[in-house]
């Protein structure tokens, strides 16, 4: 879960990071009562990234500057969300700016720290950060960290400063089951101090059992999301809208996107990436198919299941109640495997249901079915 | 031979007594894997398809010599679980679901490490030796003994490429499933040293996806002048930029994770990679038949 | 520091563990507003121990009764406390009351689970708690835990409650530094399900630079005591107020410890723990006289300092200065020794001062002088 | 002999331009201490009373050959200072300074046992091997060589009772500030340990405190039939119940912390236990006038 730039800011002045005196409002009638000095920053609150580009900051010189840019900010759409809130904060004058990040990484076993000397935009653009390869927290070296930074970074008071930052945002996603805690820019200071410009906290949804901010966070998440999105997220399918023509019902994230490619290499593109590995109860495929169903811009429905621990007779006799169950009559097309596969034929064959032999030739029947393909 | 798993591992299921642990008593047996014991702490004492449930894995391993476990146990209780089979002296330890915090991965993953253990998972069907034990609950009828190490990031995408190899007469030593999330029991690099090791693999199949950056472990593996034959898939080539297919790999190697970056890292590296499901198996039949001509 | 209740119930519920749904009030004026479900509990929020027995906490049947006994407890003194706020909870009835905590412990290397399966005041008269040595919280091994827990505990299915449970305490413990997390009573309710009935949280002073909690909880503290007391801990000099006539300013807690013995087998009393370890500025010093000169209970005043780290002469010339700027005429007693006190003598001579050669005659001295002793 | 320290420790001090660094660089040195080294991560290159300043710790014990480290670093940084020490190859580490955070305690604990360094401290004068070397900030007139073996919980207590020891002429084999807070890196029971195998230790004297149960391991070892003799004092009789005298030690054993409780489980278990400073050295006396008899 991403939090919010002022969520994040919080948890990182929590552990003793240093961050810049804001002020939340989340109505521009909220200002007639707000002290600031200027010019300041007018940042809209938002969990996506893209900010920046998408305008949602501002800088603003006096009072109206800021009405007008809170007003604006509240009212842009930032791939789909609204900004609930805006911070204002003042705008800094940086030395330098920096990037600093502590993450989970595979390849490191655990944790890893990301430092660039060029913080901002340009880390996107510009060379890959320095690694510093954690692993367990347990594990991490400000000696070693130190090392790694010389190589990039030949400001030895700086690399002191960053050191300790490090290790305390990766005592704050090692405590709070962060998988992410990233600062850029990090702005250094006229003192030498460094503030945290902007920051990116991603927790651990897995988490949620142990945490109060995880669990709120994933409530937040989906009572902004439609309302048939949030009952399949509820019902344990994991759904992520595309903009094809094919709902796409799938099992297992690395199967159902090769799938994907192959609707892709058929010329045609999915509508969703809805997986549900989760194995969820006949209610959730249910739901899969009212959400496709009452959507227009699907035209077909593809179900493409290879079952280990989901028992496929079980899953077949579901989608044969659901066919006989449903009013549209947009074409689905099967493609079932998997553990006790041998019983589908029969089951599918008395309800008057096809299942494919392959997963191309699913695809080429759900792509030719709607006109589509090469 | 095969890597982690043969037809002499004694096997204790954790959580025997749950829908999971039934399924799978008798689903391993079928197959041919030895279920010696199982554990619940609230049911010892008990039997499930005639093994014997303990309450704990110390008498689970002291009664009965097993010394691997598969572990049923809802994620709030695993890490404490996995750590239980490995204080009991398990030297494999499976652990299939999903939902793990990422930071009780960490610690799985440090104290195997420690304890000179092997943990494969979360988020796994498990490991599978073709024709000697399967240790999870991939569907049987997909694989064959063979030659082929196979290395998955995903359940359901390997069941499909092993039904696909099996069919094809390209049979497998050992197939691990090392799992979707990003910190892993056993990792790509891990995987394919066992394999590397392995007399019995005469080449490797990696089915990995984009994020992450496993991929690049494996290029570094096949660049290597006495590396076995690689061949892999990447599954993704579709998936727009920016949003999370399944599991987060986040802001890191933003530009390295991506489809093309990781087919053109593989490339580069001699491993024969498919871009897309369908083109798999020619080039696993690609790696293999130079090997069958000179033999 | 203590937290309060409410403070440290609130730490409970985040990392996911259950407490009765509370409300805080801070004026019995509030209570117009809440909707309330009786019978309830009405808690004092005090930062000390004792509560209970000091009547902080009132069984209440209707609405009445709560607003009484809100004033009542509101009024009362907790060992120099009050209370600042209320805290009103359901009134719980348990199948059975446990005691659960998890703490630093040096013999453990780190910490120790305590568990008896008899919670409440027994814990304090009865059997002591079973013991669970974890060390680093990495070696937590829940196993271990059922192991030590089954010797106590014969109820399996509560064993496998309180071990996950005692995970998250540990959790909570390493990750914001506390150095105490008890619950006590543990409350297991009707379905079995766990309940924290009370939780004392004690956090780690030292750890205040990396946890604004912390650090606000020592404010608070702070905000609470006597100008005069509050300045000395600023200063860096440890303040533990007592009731005898002999105001002590020492070096180090086992010295002084080691002196107060001594004045109470010379028959009388310390007025205060005064530990000016932390090597303090001259101002230090100053402050502890002033507080000292202040109290109408101290009649005399014994200076004792072994100084290692703290160079002797140093602190000597001090002690002249401020002998001379004092307009007290309280006796002051000292002994002074340590590094670089060869040259004490001299200085002291200079001022007309005394060093007394043994803390026992220093004792004799500061006891005599006010005509107490055996 | 001696334990811990003797005059072949090569010494660097962490943080060595500052206050408490310059002050011990000379007055180890006094002693007989040999410092080599120093460091500072920004003064690096530098000298301080003659001995070079190094950026880092593995630069320092790879020029100079030093095995053993002081830390003058505050708090917030001297975890990653002790580890840098135990990493370099530190077998000593002693760290003088209070305000550690117990978590971070804890983290050095751990961390010495698994790489076999030990560490002394936090809150502690440090070590001192009369007549060998010194590794802190003790006044170095305050001791004397000889056999006996001195734990002290706390610093300025400890400087007074060597004091009068060697007044007494009762001189130190070793004086070990185990110090004042909860988690130690060498506890009571591990500074025994070191005494009882060290052969120019003759008795064990120990300075305790209310609070905590240190003195409990005393007890247990002074009890085993091969100990050897023990004298110890503990201080606090007269501090009220349950008020915080220094460091925490909670509610912890909360009837067992007491003076009382102490002094009997300490005469139980054959220790001659002082109740107040004055009875210390009579205790001693008593101690170790056999043993003179019998010599």
């Amino acid at each position: 879960m991403f939090l919010r730039e002022f969520e994040a800011k919080h948890l990182l002045q929590s552990v003793g990071v240093t961050v810049p005196g804001g002020t939340l409002i989340r109505d521009p009638a909220e200002l007639d009562e707000c002290a600031l000095s200027y010019p300041l920053a007018v940042k809209a609150q938002v969990a996506g990234g893209g900010r920046g580009k998408a305008g949602g900051v501002v800088r603003a010189e006096d009072p109206a500057a800021v009405r007008s840019a809170a007003r604006r900010v509240l009212s842009l759409d930032f791939e789909g969300e609204r900004a609930e809130a805006v911070l204002l904060e003042p705008w800094l004058t940086a030395e330098r700016e920096l990037y600093l990040c502590v993450a989970v990484d595979g390849r490191a076993g655990g944790y890893v720290v990301l430092y660039a000397p060029q913080g901002g935009v340009e880390v996107e653009a510009g060379q890959p950060p320095t690694r510093y390869d954690v692993g367990s927290p347990n594990d991490f070296r400000g000696h070693e960290l130190r090392d790694v930074l010389a190589a990039v970074e030949p400001d030895a008071a700086l690399r002191e400063s960053v050191v300790p930052l490090a290790r305390q945002l990766l005592h704050l996603a090692a405590s709070r089951d962060c998988v992410t805690v990233e600062i850029n820019p990090l702005f250094v200071v006229e003192d030498g101090g460094l503030v945290a410009g902007d920051a990116k906290i991603i927790l651990d949804e897995w988490a949620a059992f142990r945490s109060a901010d995880i669990a709120e966070a994933i409530a937040r998440a989906r009572r902004g999301e439609p309302d048939l999105v949030r009952r399949c997220l509820e019902a344990g399918l994991m759904l992520v809208p595309l903009d094809g023509d094919i709902g796409l019902i799938s099992g297992g994230a690395g199967m159902t996107m090769a799938v994907m490619d192959l609707i892709a290499e058929a010329g045609s593109r999915p509508a969703c990436f809805l997986d549900c590995s989760a194995n969820p109860a006949p209610q959730g495929y249910g739901l899969a198919f009212a959400m496709l169903d009452a959507d227009p811009r699907v035209r077909s429905i593809l179900v493409s299941i290879f079952g280990g621990a989901t028992q496929m007779e079980r899953v077949a006799r579901v989608m044969t109640r659901l066919m006989a169950e449903r009013d549209s009559d947009k074409p689905v097309v099967f493609r079932l495997n998997g553990t006790n596969a041998h019983q589908i034929d029969d089951i599918f064959a008395a309800a008057g249901l096809d299942n494919h032999a392959t997963i191309e030739a699913a695809v080429a029947t759900a792509v030719n079915v709607i006109g589509g393909g090469a | 031979m095969s890597i982690l798993l043969d037809d002499t591992n004694a096997i204790v299921i954790q959580g025997i007594t749950g829908k999971m642990g039934r399924f799978s008593v008798r689903d391993i047996a079928d197959y041919g894997g030895r279920v010696v014991a199982g554990t619940s702490p609230r049911r010892a004492g008990a039997e499930v398809e005639g093994i014997p449930v303990f309450a704990d894995m110390r008498t689970a391993v002291g009664e009965t010599g097993a010394d691997t476990a598969l572990v049923y146990v809802p994620p709030a209780g695993a890490l404490d679980a996995m750590l239980e089979a490995i204080d009991a002296g398990c030297r494999l330890v499976v652990y299939p679901g999903d939902g793990l915090p990422v930071a009780d991965a960490i610690a799985m993953r440090a104290a195997a490490r420690r304890s000179g253990a092997v943990v494969v998972g979360p988020n796994t069907p498990g490991v599978i030796s073709p024709g000697k034990a399967k240790l999870g609950f991939m569907p049987s009828f997909c694989y064959r003994p063979g030659s082929l190490g196979v290395i998955s990031r995903s359940g359901s995408l390997s069941y499909e490429v092993c039904h696909r190899l099996s069919r094809a007469g390209l049979g497998q030593s050992t197939v691990v499933g090392i799992g979707g999330d990003p910190v892993k029991g056993v990792n790509a690099a891990e995987a394919v040293a066992y394999f590397h090791d392995d007399p019995a693999t005469d080449a490797i199949v990696y089915l990995g996806e984009i994020g992450g950056g496993d991929e690049y472990d494996l290029a570094a593996y096949a660049a290597q002048p006495d590396a076995k034959p690689v061949a892999a898939l990447v599954v993704g080539r579709s998936a727009p930029r920016g949003r999370k297919m399944g599991h987060a790999s986040a802001l890191i190697d933003a530009r390295a994770d991506g489809h093309a970056a990781k087919i053109a890292a593989l490339r580069a590296a001699g491993v024969c990679a498919a871009e897309t499901l369908s083109q798999l198996v020619p080039e696993v039949e690609r790696l293999v038949q130079p090997q069958a001509a000179s033999a």
